[in-house]
């Protein structure tokens, strides 16, 4: 495989195809649609998702030579390319992965033609736009997880936002209005603050031509910043990242953005783009400014945050009525685990972040998949309105419990794996934030099963629920991967744990400001 | 080719573009008033504007690559920063007239010399644009102001326009005498109304603290702040934008404002750099107050004019930033700040001209709900201008690098204006509660039954919506040949004069 | 303060006569509720500054004063307010109540007070030329137009073409506007 | 994949297939999961939001299928009245589902006798393959077959082969029939893969996975909202012990830096003895016991879990699961014999759940329920043994009991089966078929299960020479003899010396162990004895189970009978030549030997002759409660369920089991659900954050906005003013600097 | 005198202003107007005395403008009075908010 991916020069044009690729499929499908203008909505619609359903596939296969092909253990940055964009500000297109990237990269391009499978038929109109914002929104996605220039990591952070905006706003809900818009600023806010910190970070980086420098590398080997001055940035990068995790407390658009965004919407929203907050923290704002990360009071605050974050997201999920807002403060507390992970600067706990961040893509988009499916048979989510449906939809009742326990962490799936190594490993340096966050085990499963109970089990009283069909066979197969993943990634993460460990050792090394090899880095005592 | 302004052959010669453009108008105001008004003769002679623009941008051209002066203390200055301002202006009164030789006969203004004023204006901006004496400075802004009070009340049949142009006349003639006293108290600190030579003066004689020239100093502040429509000087900008034809409130907004902030650039640059100490608080407060208070006071805007015109007054205050950094970075990014708010704001207005002539419905912003369903193109373009102007990359194309070199130059200032830089991203958050308002009611709102079918999009509006929208979005992808442009041109980046030549 | 030099008594005296005139002439003018008779107090008050420019120096202003503003502008004001028949000051509202007058009253000795800390510092005695070198005696060739003229047509030549465009502008512009309505 | 890094010496033998013991049973979980799924499932149709549409304008047409859906949900407790065709997969699933364990247990039988021809101190470990490898972590996917384990699998697969043939008669008519046997197969994989484990983390995956079948067991009639509560309450129950078996793995990492059972128990040493760090350990580890082994304060679960399927409660309620504290404190015998005042906790935890739960036993009428909590009070048993650090006597009752309460659940079982039967059959729909009152008379009607159940009610109640009384006798001199001589004497716990904690543990022992005389021959004398309190139609149907149900609990039987002679006191067999001595303390001595040595301090028996008084007093107190029961209960006297009046005093505080559940739901539950709710989901997310912060952010700006548009009048003068006010300030901001 | 001239023109521009916000007959507001142009031509006139003859070259060119402001201004308020039949800048206020 590996002399086959390098015969082709793989590694030379992966990414930018990749980054590419869903564009042109969004130009293909605005030219489709154009050229469709007045036929039938149902042919429109029907023509719009295969071709999506195409081209993510395409990227998908294009994609997985990535797994293979990425050169883990070397400190450089694989598939590099640098192309001056704009020269005069010192903006170049410059974009690189390690193995943390590629396995967000993978993750991204695997989950998008599923997600495509899973909005199937729950888009009946104005389906070239809906499938043309996916597209864009995952160069976004792409785009950040690779780029190494700040500035162009900035443009692709804020590429996200519209789409997402759009797909929320226009397939929606009831509040789907609110929900984007609050979106949109919360997300707006951070990052505009953050762009000011990129901004600052690059001038002072000047050429001696005073040319402003936002190459990562250069800024990460050279810069240091007076004392306060770091706490600034960091902050500014803090803020756009926090909204994003989303930590405690600048969650709130997050219930309200999943619960009215489309199933398709809101398993991209948190498989993936909940991830770029996590993934910044581990490629920007911690090895620009291990000061500032290390600065012992913004440590404990930020763990603090995650702490509360990781118990009032299981808490407050406990006593959801609704089945999407409780997968979505699930979501905060899951994120609470990545961030932990991270601020805890043990090699074990940043690796379980990074596990967390996968397996909750995995976990939470198969959750918000199932969702949707029966959402598309009842048009309803409270949980009120369900109950003992395993009877008529068995397999519908199989899959959400293999998916529920792997969000609730049962040992053998997936959830289990990350969220013990991130506790293990942050134990070493924060004993009684981890204790206080692994009391998340038993709310975890209260919420989940109760919401479990109340819909598949207990008295199949509603006559509505009666009728009800099980999945058929596109839901079924689509499913199945998500299954895949979660025994593969709870038996045997040593494939993915290997890929990772190299950047997160770099990662450790840059925060403590040593060469060791960073396995015992973090022990606090 | 080297002019000395000094002599009237050297000035005759360093005016070149501005006569072509003055004489040109001189003409069409007599082919104007040669035939009765009439919708073909409007259109006729708009038209013939258009040539004169075209013919003015060329010669304009070629001065651009070619001219300098050999005066150290000319009375107008030759040099990129003049012609690249010029640009914007020429560019923007194009649009405007291309808009208005469609529009006018939607809101029945039959009298061809709405164009002809056009290009007065023009001129007069132009003028100003090289001012580098205070008495050209006054002369260009009458010029410039007259004509544009003129253009504000130009529709003769509507109450509206009326009441915007006297609005804007009387306030405008009220700015003007501080205007003035401003220039007369400086004249009397400094005993010059050169530029160049209160510059030197006020360094060689330390005036910087004199209280004659500061008490002049700020009252031109506050006709330079009038004219840009900063908060609170602000006031008459949302109802003449409101009572003014779309078109000529597009040109306000985009072309008048531009050339206030090139002479009050030149200004401050040339004769005031010493005396920061003293302007940079006022200014920072202006800029804040005008961020804060324009982005508020736009999210409580139901008429799409009201909230183009809040806007507008909201992109002063960004830029004030671009001038209180006071560096040639700043004036650097006004040059490509007024490119791409230019773009911005005539895509934008080209929509609210097709969608509500002056006066009659359509001018709310609910009457743009669901304008995606029916026609996606206008809404999308919309969208497009309105992510321009919010400052979004990619969809908001060059408007958000707009932004980005603003931010540059306010952080890269010695001023240290980071605080303010934070003042003006967090002010653009309040500003996507509105211009968002708008996508979200074109895209996620179903169109009413009885909502009115827009009307139909004629060939030059076309053209100006078509290239705006094509070029914000393409210089957002490629923004490095702007950036050279607007770094090149930047004041100071070319020296007025190449040989020493005392007055 | 610079520029102080000893005058005539004569001329001492009529400078504070007219400087008194013009305040209180000024002072009427925002006072009185006819627009007419506004007018004709505002007509005062130029009267006295153009007696003003004259014991300053001026004359050639002084003299322009009295035809452009005295003589043109403010008959062209006065022509408007019959043609528009507002000479009666019976229109209601058109002074502020108390409370605005008081306000104004603030506002205008905020000003007056922010205005006049120009005297604060003294004018910079390099830049200012000799007595009687800035405005040449009326004795001189050239007359008292000269030293006007000079400057007017050489220096601020453009200036002065500008002037001509300007006018140009403001009459198209009156023109367009003062039109009948057409539609 | 057995990657061995030295040759041990079971390398060679039936031990190196250790990894299918689990993997058996795993693969008749997927026959049987697959097999249900495919009878169960009708695709749906392409497009479901269409279909959806369709089925809303007339789902009266799918009356049928609503009917199908409720063909179990009328009548939900352990048989069910309806006669549907025996499941499609049944034939296939009677085999796989017992043939699996069968094989199992016969490939343990040939580990065992494996490892009986070789000399092993070195537990065998075989390497799977790598799991977690972060860093410093290093963490195997490993099983380890040792003693211990070796007994335990043995316990696993032999009990549950005989309960999967018991479950083939009992659950023939379910519609669940495929899914039943995939869980409980699946359940053996876990339950393997806890004793097996080569380090805590695997130990950990069977932990949770043991629980997450039992909940799914709990509520295999899930139709039932009482089932699905229950099944759920023992999740999340199981979770909070869980919880406390991570922490104890952090805290381990942290400080040994493995996680492997062999590598802490040759590290442990570096621990100081008694230490805070070893304590703590020890403690989170019994937090977990303490869950999944029902003992105070997380017992609650356990009574509500018998709403599974009897055979469920008797495999996972009584024989194998719940014991998996007990095996976890006798794997980390190490640990907790440095750690004096953890053991001494659990011991008294022990003890006190013990008496608690036997009070409780006293007054309950469902048969299940008794044998519930009688089950929670032998695991105290159990914990007095481990916490005294005798770890073999605590394994050793952990086997005896799996004998006997396995033989108690199915025998009651086979008595509910035959209550449902009758009741079926005379389409009496009202009385309650577990109801002791209901009951009555039952000898006649079923003598094998009569016979049976005496042996075991003789077995747990300590009467010589069954197998409970030498598990009970070991225990309990072992805490008398500890309170004599320990390390655990001499330590102290919440202010009382060590020793006084022992003697009051082994009185408690005493205490209960009449009780528990008590309360099983009241069980019995209710059910079998007496008249008969059936109505009369259904009298006739009453009969004895067929032969796939009878013969397990005859061979059961047998082991309840027998089952003592695995480790018979030394202190008997030379009174009495029964058999060879301490087999067991033998078989496990390279296990928990070093362990054991160490808290006894070397002192291992107290004298003979208090030996043999302990003895003589256990033996007479089983009889006395036997006999107090005999004469205080009058069966003849007893009415049926609904004619019964509510008890009152203090009987109905045991009735309604020290209103144990109700303080919980009063201190814990209630108060999280309200802080959640109230105070965090409304009123700090939706009150503060969103509608202070978010949106009373954007309101006030709003708010700013509308003033500011108030204040544009459309009025010249307004606008001036607006001008000159500015002006003034512009200047003064200019003159105020000079 | 150039002190007192500077103070008068300061005092007579205040005027103005206080005329302009006062006053709201548009006509009288222009007026008040030309007033403040009239007191910083005082200004310049004085301070010419100091510098030469650019002082007075600038007065001649305000009056100019002044001129053309005139004739716009008035035609704007006769364009005005057309549509209100009426100068009052109170009832002048179609745009708001």
């Amino acid at each position: 495989m590996h002399g086959l991916l390098a015969s082709i020069s793989y590694n030379n044009w992966i990414l930018t195809v990749l980054l590419a690729l869903p564009v042109l499929g969004a130009l293909a499908l605005w030219a489709q649609g154009a050229a469709m203008r007045h036929a039938d909505e149902t042919a429109r619609t029907s023509a719009a998702r295969k071709l999506a359903l195409v081209v993510f596939t395409a990227e998908a296969v294009v994609s997985l030579g990535l797994w293979w092909s990425v050169d883990y253990s070397s400190p450089l940055w694989s598939g590099y390319v640098a192309v001056p964009w704009i020269p005069a500000w010192g903006i170049f297109y410059r974009v690189g992965v390690d193995g943390i990237a590629t396995m967000l990269i993978l993750l991204t391009t695997l989950l998008m033609p599923l997600t495509v499978l899973g909005s199937w038929t729950s888009i009946r109109e104005r389906a070239h736009l809906f499938y043309a914002m996916l597209l864009v929104l995952t160069t976004g996605m792409l785009g950040v997880f690779m780029a190494l220039d700040l500035a162009l990591f900035y443009v692709f952070w804020e590429l996200m936002l519209v789409p997402m905006y759009l797909i929320i706003g226009m397939w929606g809900g009831q509040r789907r209005l609110y929900a984007s818009l609050k979106f949109f600023l919360f997300t707006m806010l951070g990052s505009l603050v953050m762009l000011v910190a990129i901004l600052y970070i690059g001038l002072t980086a000047a050429d001696p031509l005073g040319r402003p420098v936002f190459a990562y590398d250069v800024i990460v080997s050279g810069a240091t910043y007076p004392g306060m001055a770091s706490l600034w940035l960091f902050g500014a990068f803090f803020l756009a990242f926090a909204v994003k995790v989303p930590m405690w407390p600048f969650h709130t658009w997050l219930p309200d953005a999943h619960v009215e965004a489309p199933t398709a919407g809101s398993v991209v929203l948190a498989s993936i783009m909940l991830k770029m907050g996590t993934f910044g923290f581990v490629r920007f704002a911690l090895p620009l400014f291990p000061d500032a990360a290390t600065n012992p009071a913004v440590r404990s605050a930020i763990v603090i945050l995650a702490v509360v974050g990781i118990v009032y997201g299981a808490l407050v999920s406990m006593v959801q009525p609704d089945f999407k807002k409780l997968v979505a403060y699930s979501s905060v507390s899951h994120l609470g685990f990545v961030m932990l992970g991270i601020f805890a600067f043990t090699t074990q706990s940043l690796q379980g972040a990074l596990m967390v961040n996968i397996n909750h893509g995995i976990s939470t988009g198969a959750l918000f998949l199932l969702i949707g499916m029966i959402y598309e048979r009842r048009h309803t989510r409270q949980l009120a309105d369900f109950g003992g449906i395993a009877k008529v939809m068995p397999l519908f009742a199989v899959m959400l419990t293999i998916v529920a326990l792997s969000s609730i962490g049962v040992p053998g799936t997936n959830g289990f794996v990350g969220e013990f190594l991130v506790l293990v490993g942050a134990f070493r340096t924060e004993p009684i934030a981890s204790v206080i966050a692994a009391t998340v085990v038993i709310f975890a499963a209260v919420y989940l099963l109760w919401a479990l109970q109340r819909i598949i089990y207990n008295p199949l009283s509603k006559p509505e629920n009666q009728a009800l069909k099980d999945l058929n066979a596109r839901e079924l197969g689509l499913l199945v991967p998500f299954i895949a993943g979660i025994l593969w990634l709870g038996l045997y993460p040593k494939p993915v744990l290997e890929r990772t460990q190299a950047a997160a050792n770099r990662v450790i090394e840059r925060v403590h400001g040593m060469g060791a090899d960073g396995s015992v880095a973090g022990q606090g005592r | 080719m080297s002019f000395d302004v000094s002599t009237p052959t050297g000035l005759l010669q360093a005016l070149g573009p501005d006569l072509v453009l003055i004489v040109g108008a001189m003409v069409l105001m007599l082919v104007a008033a040669f035939r009765p008004e009439s919708a073909g003769h409007q259109r006729r002679v708009g038209l013939m504007a258009l040539g004169v623009l075209v013919a003015t941008i060329a010669t304009m051209s070629w001065y651009a690559t070619n001219a300098s002066s050999t005066t150290v203390h000319g009375i107008i200055a030759v040099d990129g920063f003049r012609w690249a301002v010029n640009l914007v202006f020429l560019v923007g009164a194009a649009a405007t007239i291309a808009l208005g030789i469609e529009a006018n006969p939607r809101d029945r203004i039959v009298a061809a010399e709405s164009h002809v004023l056009v290009l007065f204006a023009t001129a007069g901006m132009m003028v100003l644009a090289a001012a580098r004496d205070l008495m050209i400075v006054f002369l260009g802004v009458e010029m410039m102001s007259i004509a544009v009070y003129v253009l504000a009340g130009i529709n003769r049949s509507s109450a509206r326009s009326a009441e915007g142009a006297l609005k804007y006349f009387l306030l405008g003639a009220f700015s003007t005498g501080f205007l003035l006293y401003g220039i007369a108290l400086i004249y009397g600190a400094t005993g010059s109304t050169h530029l160049g030579v209160i510059g030197e003066r006020i360094g060689t004689f330390g005036l910087a603290g004199h209280g004659m020239l500061l008490v002049g100093v700020g009252l031109l502040l506050v006709g330079f702040a009038f004219k840009i429509a900063a908060v609170p000087f602000h006031m008459w900008a949302p109802d003449v934008y409101e009572g003014a034809p779309t078109p000529i409130t597009a040109y306000m907004a985009a072309a008048v404002k531009a050339a206030a902030f090139a002479m009050f650039l030149r200004a401050w640059l040339e004769a005031f750099s010493l005396l920061d100490g003293s302007w940079l608080t006022p200014i920072w407060w202006l800029a804040a107050v005008t961020m804060v208070a324009g982005n508020a006071i736009a999210l409580a805007q139901r008429n799409v004019k009201r909230m183009l015109a809040y806007s507008s007054i909201v992109h002063g205050g960004y830029l004030l930033v671009a001038v209180a950094a006071g560096t040639g970075l700043g004036s650097a990014a006004f040059l490509f700040y007024g490119i791409a708010y230019t773009l911005a704001t005539f895509g934008a207005f080209a929509i609210v001209s097709v969608m509500a002539p002056t006066g009659s419905r359509g001018a709310l912003i609910r009457d743009y709900e669901g304008l995606w369903t029916t026609r996606p193109w206008l809404a999308v373009g919309f969208a497009i201008c309105m992510l321009a102007l919010l400052g979004f990359p990619i969809f908001g194309g060059v408007g958000f690098f707009a932004k980005w070199y603003v931010l540059q130059a306010a952080i890269t200032s010695p001023r240290e204006l980071t605080p303010l830089a934070i003042v003006l991203v967090l002010t653009s958050v309040v500003s996507a509660g509105y211009y968002l308002h708008v996508v979200r009611v074109m895209f996620m709102k179903p169109r009413p039954e009885d909502a009115d079918e827009p009307g139909p999009v004629y060939p030059l509006t076309q053209a100006v919506l078509v290239g705006s929208v094509a070029l914000i979005l393409l210089l957002g992808l490629f923004p490095n040949t702007l950036a050279t442009w607007a770094k090149d041109n930047a004041l100071g980046a070319r020296p007025t004069a190449v040989t020493t030549n005392a007055p | 303060m610079i520029g102080q030099e000893v005058l005539p008594l004569f001329f001492t005296f009529h400078f504070y006569l007219f400087g008194l005139v013009a305040l209180v002439g000024a002072i009427i003018f925002v006072t009185r509720k006819s627009p007419v008779a506004a007018a004709m107090w505002l007509v005062v008050v130029m009267f006295a500054l153009a007696a003003l420019y004259v014991m300053i120096g001026a004359e050639f202003i002084g003299m322009m004063q009295v035809l452009v503003y005295a003589g043109a502008i403010m008959v062209v004001f006065l022509f408007v307010v019959m043609l528009l028949n507002l000479g009666h000051p019976s229109e209601l509202g058109d002074m502020r109540g108390r409370f605005g007058r008081i306000a104004a009253g603030f506002v205008g000795l905020g000003l007056v007070a922010q205005l006049l800390a120009l005297s604060r510092n003294a004018l910079t005695p390099e830049l200012v030329l000799p007595v009687g070198a800035a405005l040449p005696a009326v004795d001189q060739p050239g007359g008292i137009i000269g030293p006007v003229a000079a400057p007017l047509f050489n220096e601020y030549l453009l200036a002065f073409e500008l002037t001509s465009v300007l006018l140009l502008v403001a009459i198209v512009g009156a023109v367009v506007l003062a039109k009948k309505r057409s539609a | 994949m057995l990657l061995q890094e030295t040759v041990h010496p079971l390398a060679e033998t039936a031990a190196r297939f250790v990894w299918w013991l689990p993997t058996l049973p795993l693969i008749g979980f997927v026959i049987n999961g697959l097999l249900s799924l495919q009878a169960a499932t009708k695709l749906g149709p392409a497009d479901p939001s269409a279909d959806a549409d369709h089925a809303h304008a007339g789902h009266g047409a799918h009356a049928h299928d609503a009917h199908d859906a409720h063909a179990h949900d009328a009548h939900a407790h352990d048989a069910h009245d309806a006669h549907p065709p025996r499941h499609r997969y049944a034939a296939i699933t009677s085999i796989i589902g017992p043939g699996v364990l069968i094989a199992s247990f016969v490939l343990a039988l040939a580990m065992f006798f494996a490892m009986r021809g070789v000399e092993a101190d070195a537990p065998f470990v075989s390497r799977l393959f790598s799991w977690m490898p972060v860093g410093d972590f290093k963490l195997d996917a490993a099983l380890q077959l040792d003693a211990l384990s070796m007994v335990m699998v043995l316990v696993i697969t032999g009990i549950g082969s005989l309960i999967h043939v018991f479950s083939v008669g009992y659950m023939q008519d379910d519609p669940g029939y495929p899914r039943y046997f995939a869980y409980l197969n699946l359940f053996v994989f876990f339950m393997l893969l806890l004793v097996l484990g080569a380090n805590y983390v695997v130990t950990f995956v069977g932990w949770e996975g043991v629980g997450l079948c039992s909940y799914l067991l709990i509520g295999f009639w899930f139709s039932e909202q009482a089932n699905a509560d229950a099944g759920k309450k023992a999740f999340v129950v199981n979770r909070i012990g869980d919880f406390g078996f991570m922490v104890a793995m952090f805290l381990l990492f942290a400080h040994l830096g493995t996680l492997d059972y062999t590598a802490i128990a040759a590290n442990a040493g570096t621990l100081e003895p008694g230490g805070a760090v070893v304590t703590a350990i020890c403690l989170f580890l019994f937090i977990g016991c303490t869950g999944k082994s029902a003992q105070i304060p997380l017992f609650t679960w356990l009574p509500d879990a018998m709403a599974g399927p009897t055979p469920v409660s008797a495999l996972i309620h009584a024989a194998t699961m719940v014991t998996a504290g007990v095996f976890l404190i006798a794997r980390s015998s190490v640990l907790f014999s440095l750690a004096p005042v953890a053991s001494l906790t659990v011991a008294l935890v022990g003890g006190l759940t013990a008496i608690f739960a036997a009070s409780i036993g006293l007054k309950q009428w469902d048969i299940k329920k008794v044998l519930a909590y009688s089950t929670v009070s032998q695991l105290g048993y159990m914990f007095i043994g481990v916490g005294v650090g005798a770890y073999t006597a605590g394994v050793f009752h952990l086997v005896t009991h799996a004998f006997f309460k396995a033989l108690l659940f199915l025998g009651s079982g086979s008595v509910i089966f035959a209550m449902h039967r009758a009741y079926h059959a005379t389409h009496n729909h009202g009385d309650d078929a577990q109801d002791m009152r209901n009951m009555g008379g039952l000898k006649a009607m079923m003598p094998v299960t009569w016979t049976l159940l005496w042996i075991a009610t003789l077995a747990i109640a300590g009467v010589p020479p069954f197998s409970g009384f030498f598990s009970k006798d070991e225990i309990l001199s072992a805490a008398y003899s500890r309170a004599h001589e320990s390390t655990l004497a001499d330590a102290s716990l919440l202010g009382m010396s060590g020793s006084t904690v022992l003697y009051l543990v082994w009185i408690l022992g005493l205490a209960s162990a009449l009780i528990t005389a008590i309360y099983m021959t009241r069980m019995m004398l209710y059910t079998f004895h007496g008249p008969n309190r059936t109505d009369e139609k259904s009298r006739p149907h009453l009969a004895e189970a067929p032969w796939v149900m009878t013969g397990p609990l005859v061979v059961l039987g047998v082991l309840s009978l027998f089952g003592g002679w695995l480790n018979l006191p030394e202190v008997i067999t030379h009174m009495v030549p029964l058999g060879p001595a301490e087999t067991l303390e033998h078989w496990l001595e390279p296990v928990v030997g070093e362990a054991t040595a160490r808290v006894s301090g070397g002192a291992a028996h107290v004298a003979v002759s208090t030996e043999q008084m302990l003895i003589a007093g256990a033996i007479v107190i089983a009889i006395a409660g036997i006999a107090i029961a005999k004469a205080r209960l009058k069966p003849e006297a007893l009415l049926t369920k609904d004619a019964s009046e509510p008890s009152r005093g203090f009987e109905r505080i045991l009735e309604r089991k020290w209103y144990v559940d109700e303080i919980y739901d009063a201190l814990v539950v209630r108060p999280i659900h309200a802080l959640s709710r109230s105070v965090l989901w409304k009123g700090v997310d939706v009150g503060l954050i969103d509608t202070l912060g978010a949106n009373g952010s954007a309101a006030v700006t709003r708010f700013a906005g509308w003033i500011g548009s108030q204040l544009q009048t459309g009025r010249v003068g307004t606008y001036a003013w607006l001008l000159v006010i500015g002006a003034v300030v512009v200047l003064r901001a200019f003159t105020a600097g000079n | 005198m150039l002190v007192e001239s500077l103070t008068l023109s300061a005092a007579l521009f205040t005027i103005g202003v206080i005329g302009v916000l006062t006053r709201r007959n548009a006509i009288i507001v222009f007026m008040c107007v030309e007033l403040m142009l009239n007191a910083v031509n005082l200004s310049f006139v004085a301070l010419s005395k100091l510098y030469g003859a650019t002082g007075q070259v600038f007065v001649i060119f305000v009056m100019t403008v002044a001129a053309a402001e005139a004739a716009v201004g008035l035609a704007i308020i006769i364009a005005i009075f057309r549509h209100k039949k009426s100068v009052n800048l109170q009832d002048i206020n179609l745009l708001r908010g």
